[in-house]
């Protein structure tokens, strides 16, 4: 939501088509691989649209360090991290205030799908690296992300997955893209469960009048059901 | 510091007949905003809500731009957990929650648009302010992050830019420039699901036990700026919407709280 | 100590009184209120002219970290810290060089007055939190210590207050105010025990011939007197 | 993580009649390069050797240059060992496997003299280009510095100068001033010693049972441009000059196997 | 590393009678002072009390002022508990003495305007000379705060600024342009309480028995320019005051002994 | 192997001779001193040429940190640093990934001669300070260790000195000095037992051709025994 927009990204939907030619209720072109990573107990490789993300389960193992054991169920870890190279500007390695929110928010966001009291006392690591930024990074790992907890054989009441909804033009639109983050009016990611369509995740930075936030949680609902698709496609796919 | 699983049990079944301290369960607790507390601040701001107490305090100082907003100050959010509130603060995951909080109050004053940043120019490219909020928590009895907010926008509210010396330097002894560029007042209100309810402004042991909680800052003209969904659990697309329409119906009544004691304040 | 004195403050007396119309042996006006933060277990918040601090006890609790346990006693685990907006200049927040020091010195002015034998293996946290600072931050917090220690109910052999004893325009004067400790020439913090004067905190910095040492510990002993009469007096009202 | 006793036992008995995977002794695993695997960098490769996979992405900017070299750009290796790749990278002594990883893949370019850092000088004492090789492991089964070394020279040699624009910034919408400037070629090949025989391109368990190792990373010429000696026994002249020889032998191959994936990435 | 509580008793109840070395209660061990002892620092010295031994080093380089003292150089004192003396002194609380130990040398030199830093400003607002002073401890039997004082002050007074050259930058090529600018030598002497007698130049196992300890720097002229109390109990003010006056005599002797090494390193 | 060669460095080696008068496979004078720190296990002094380090061990002892405790042998904690008035331009204290990786190929050069496994689940610290740099500095410290440990009184299978080979105006030539390394083509610093002259310690940078190596090898076989000579009469002179 940068205040300086360029000539160029001052019109980001004309004839309600967006300026990647998307129409406002589309996803970007999603991929998914599973089991991309031999030595991860369980793992996964999202594209969507230019933003590409690596996820890895390790565990359930002995949790470390020890004094953040819960003896009543299995702690669930999550790194998420934008590696060096995947931005314009490099990224400086290690956390920071942005990765470690998102970690927390992320975990929030999985954790109730988990059946971590089926490992008390135990740890679960969650790794998503952002190799390639692109908008929706958040999004895009917590769709990974209960992917490689599927392969790694996790036991869960349903698949979470996420995408955004954004305000653009002065209209709502789903999934946004690089520029329409950067230029657009509102960012709204949400993660919902596949079984319920609860939500697990919800966040916003911008403006939204109070039927333009239920609006954009009905699109939200419509278009997370082709993600939740894609996912067990990736899943069938790797079983067969 | 957690508390214990009866009691837990104990505020879980009994929240929808009663809470603890007799409260419905939309209402907020006794609210009370003090301005000018720290003299050596530029704004300052000390929100009690009920035993939850923060201290907010402004503080600026001439720093180079960001390359892609050479024409903009900077806006920095901090809080410290300090271990005043909890000695607690310091093991582990509190960290975390810091980190969650000051970035909850920066979106909802960032996003808002709240301060004209391009009004903190002094010399593109080179010289902008930036403009440091600070929040101290001085007692931890739950609702961190609305005290939080309230006091981060009464303080810049209250908050007087320094004087810059021909030589280029501040002049901290008692000059001004005048207030700071300030558009609209966003106030965040945090509601949580317990055994289900809608519960607003939880105290520090209905936080612990709330399945999931939701933050919604709204601004004068009744839209939402910032919104933050966390704890473990989930929750339905009604429930949200419950609770932004809370978020709507109270914040007014906490600006005109924050106007009223700015007002005084200025007078 | 600086080198530059501004030419406002370079006669710090003038008719045996002080910048701001104190005589040389007065101390600033002191403000002391007891259990001003209710979740820790004693609380003290106090005013030496424009200096603030708020002080908090929590414990005796289970000693943490665990390497640092003592069998035999209590440990007095103290973070002095100045808030970031307590100073003209911003003080970036995390602990410096100084306040670890300050920290130090703190816990030894202390510790010989509380009765840590009676908490083996278990820990006494104290925070000092500067929120506004004129100087004798590390005085005042140590006088607002030993209140919030009495208010957790933690056992003492006394109180201990402290003050500072400084050297200005060449003369003696106590509790230096924040342009006489930047622009004076000799800076005495010291504490002591209410019941026997005794000395449990003295740094110096600047200039005392053998006679102005001398002189400067007697003023502070009288000096003091009214420190713990205000202390006593505070404690006093609250239990009333 | 580490394998059991029993089977490090195995290995090492073993390994003078066969590997683990009927390899010889000399004899590497399958090695795939990818260029191009990263849009936003601005070179990029994907390398896999067996089952071991890392990424490297080149990521330029504009800095000042070192006080005792103000007309050199400036090459900064950084390696990742990524949680993806195991968790147990956090835990203690393997940071120090990190460093030595990206110092001697650091070491193998800087002093190969492989890249012309005076070519990379924008303005003398000013300005000149830092060149930042970031290395990530994806998946972690052995012989990490040969991979880390094929990737990182396979990621200059395709990266593309960003344009700086007139007013010094720099312009990374898809404009280019052209290739690196780069002179050569070095591969890395790493051997040990299991049960004092000979082995290269050991898998993880292989090098967990390895007592010693020696990485030789060769130029074009078929010259030594860096050494350097792992784990914790000792090895003989001897041994060192048959590795050595190894290296020079398998390195040519290699190259080879690069040069063929940049020629296809520039087609 | 901690003494035996026997032990402890056994100097405690002794201390009155005899020391464990059969010094007398205000007896220093032998001195010893060198000078020049490291070829690359602008000055250094190593200092021996007893088995205790520091070296300390000047290192000297040109840096930006601090804005509210544009035209002074700048000291910085650092003193590193190196595992050489001791590998304990890497756990937990020493960092702290570590620190104290830093401060107090720091505050010694600082207060007492020993060092004329307006002499060392070479451009106003925009270069002044930094002078490290960096302390370390090679074997540690007591008394470090006194054995890094007479090292720090001797180091600077065999110091020499390195010459800059026309084009603004150091040359350490054997020119320099003079001594520093020392006005004054301050010298401080540690006393402690053992069994409520005091104790001076305490070694390791007295000091850990002490139950306070008081540093008091003295100047030339015999006044006090720095006191620091430590350890957890109290003291009397009568106490101080004879612990005030072992400074001011000991201290002479010291300066004394400085004053011929540092004569003795200019022939 | 600076680029930017000063003139007076430009030539190396003049009629066989280098710039500071030594032939090309003579090393620099070696003093070595024994027991130098009295609260050390064992300890030792050492100069070679201008590169002087102090060498202390302490232990074997209890390990810590716990964690990282071998049951079965003793852990050797290696800390080699350069002390911030040791270079022409100060060092920053603290631990740089240069001296992370010196540590960490130290260790290695000594464990394969001390018999770690007479003290299971123990310690040994080895701190490795360089007092003064010029060239040689990790080869320094290697040939000081292992007289420490020596005069520490832990069992070893034989001692490990160490130099460099290096290239100089395309000649080979030992020990080279700050110049030399500074402005020569290789360097090749090399560690070696003294029972059986096998490797424990190799790095090189620069450029060799496979005879050139060779060479080196040789080279450096012959160079390092007056330093085994120098090790033993160092501990003996100590003994005597």
């Amino acid at each position: 939501m940068g205040s300086n927009v360029p000539e160029k990204y001052k019109t980001l939907i004309k004839d309600d088509k967006r300026i990647d030619g998307r129409k406002l209720d589309e996803l970007r072109p999603v991929k998914i691989e599973v089991g991309v990573i031999p030595s991860a107990s369980g793992s996964a490789y999202i594209e969507i649209g230019n933003t590409k993300v690596l996820a890895a389960v390790h565990g359930p193992k002995e949790m470390f360090p020890r004094h953040m054991i819960d003896e009543d169920k299995a702690v669930l870890n999550v790194r998420y991290a934008m590696l060096p190279f995947s931005t314009s500007d490099r990224v400086r390695p290690g956390p920071s205030r942005r990765s470690n929110e998102i970690s927390k928010v992320t975990r929030h966001a999985l954790e109730s799908v988990i059946c971590l009291e089926e490992y008390p006392a135990m740890g679960i690591d969650l790794t998503l690296d952002i190799i390639q930024a692109d908008a929706g990074t958040r999004a895009t790992a917590i769709t990974a992300a209960s992917v490689a907890l599927a392969h790694a054989g996790i036991p869960m009441k349903g698949l979470v997955a996420a995408t955004a909804i954004g305000k653009i033009n002065d209209k709502l639109a789903v999934d946004l893209n690089g520029p329409e983050d950067n230029f657009g009016q509102t960012d709204m990611p949400i993660a919902m469960i596949s079984t319920n369509k609860n939500i697990t995740l919800l966040q916003m930075d911008g403006d939204f009048s109070k039927e333009e936030f239920k609006t954009a949680l009905s699109m939200a609902k419509k278009a997370i059901g082709p993600l939740f698709e894609a996912q067990k496609a990736a899943l069938r796919k790797y079983y067969e | 510091m957690t508390i214990l699983y009866q009691n837990k049990q104990y505020i879980r079944d009994n929240i929808t007949k009663k809470r603890d301290d007799e409260r419905s369960n939309d209402e907020f607790r006794k609210i009370t905003i003090e301005t000018g507390v720290i003299g050596r601040a530029e704004g300052s701001a000390r929100v009690k809500i009920g035993d939850t107490e923060i201290i907010a305090g402004i503080k600026m100082d001439i720093g180079k731009p960001f390359p892609d907003s050479p024409a903009e100050g900077v806006i920095m959010v901090n809080s410290e957990f300090s271990a005043l509130a909890s000695p607690d603060f310091e093991n582990g995951p509190p960290r975390e929650d810091s980190i969650e909080l000051s970035r909850v109050v920066d979106r909802g004053i960032r996003e808002s648009k709240t301060l004209d940043v391009e009004k903190l120019c002094v010399e593109e490219g080179e010289k902008v302010w930036m403009v440091f909020i600070d929040i101290t928590i001085v007692n931890h009895d739950g609702n961190l992050i609305d005290a939080a907010g309230i006091g981060a926008i009464t303080a810049l509210l209250t908050a007087q830019i320094p004087k810059i010396d021909k030589d280029g330097t501040i002049n901290r002894d008692g000059k001004f420039e005048g207030a700071l560029p300030i558009r609209d007042i966003p106030v965040p209100i945090t509601s949580g699901l317990i055994n289900n309810t809608i519960v607003t402004d939880m105290n520090k042991n209905e936080t612990e036990c709330a399945e999931a909680i939701f933050t919604v800052a709204t601004i004068k003209n009744e839209n939402y700026c910032a919104m933050q969904k966390a704890g473990p659990s989930e929750m339905t697309d009604e429930q949200m919407l419950k609770i932004s329409e809370i978020a709507q119906k109270e914040s007014k009544k906490i600006r005109s709280a924050i106007e009223a004691a700015v007002k005084k304040h200025k007078a």
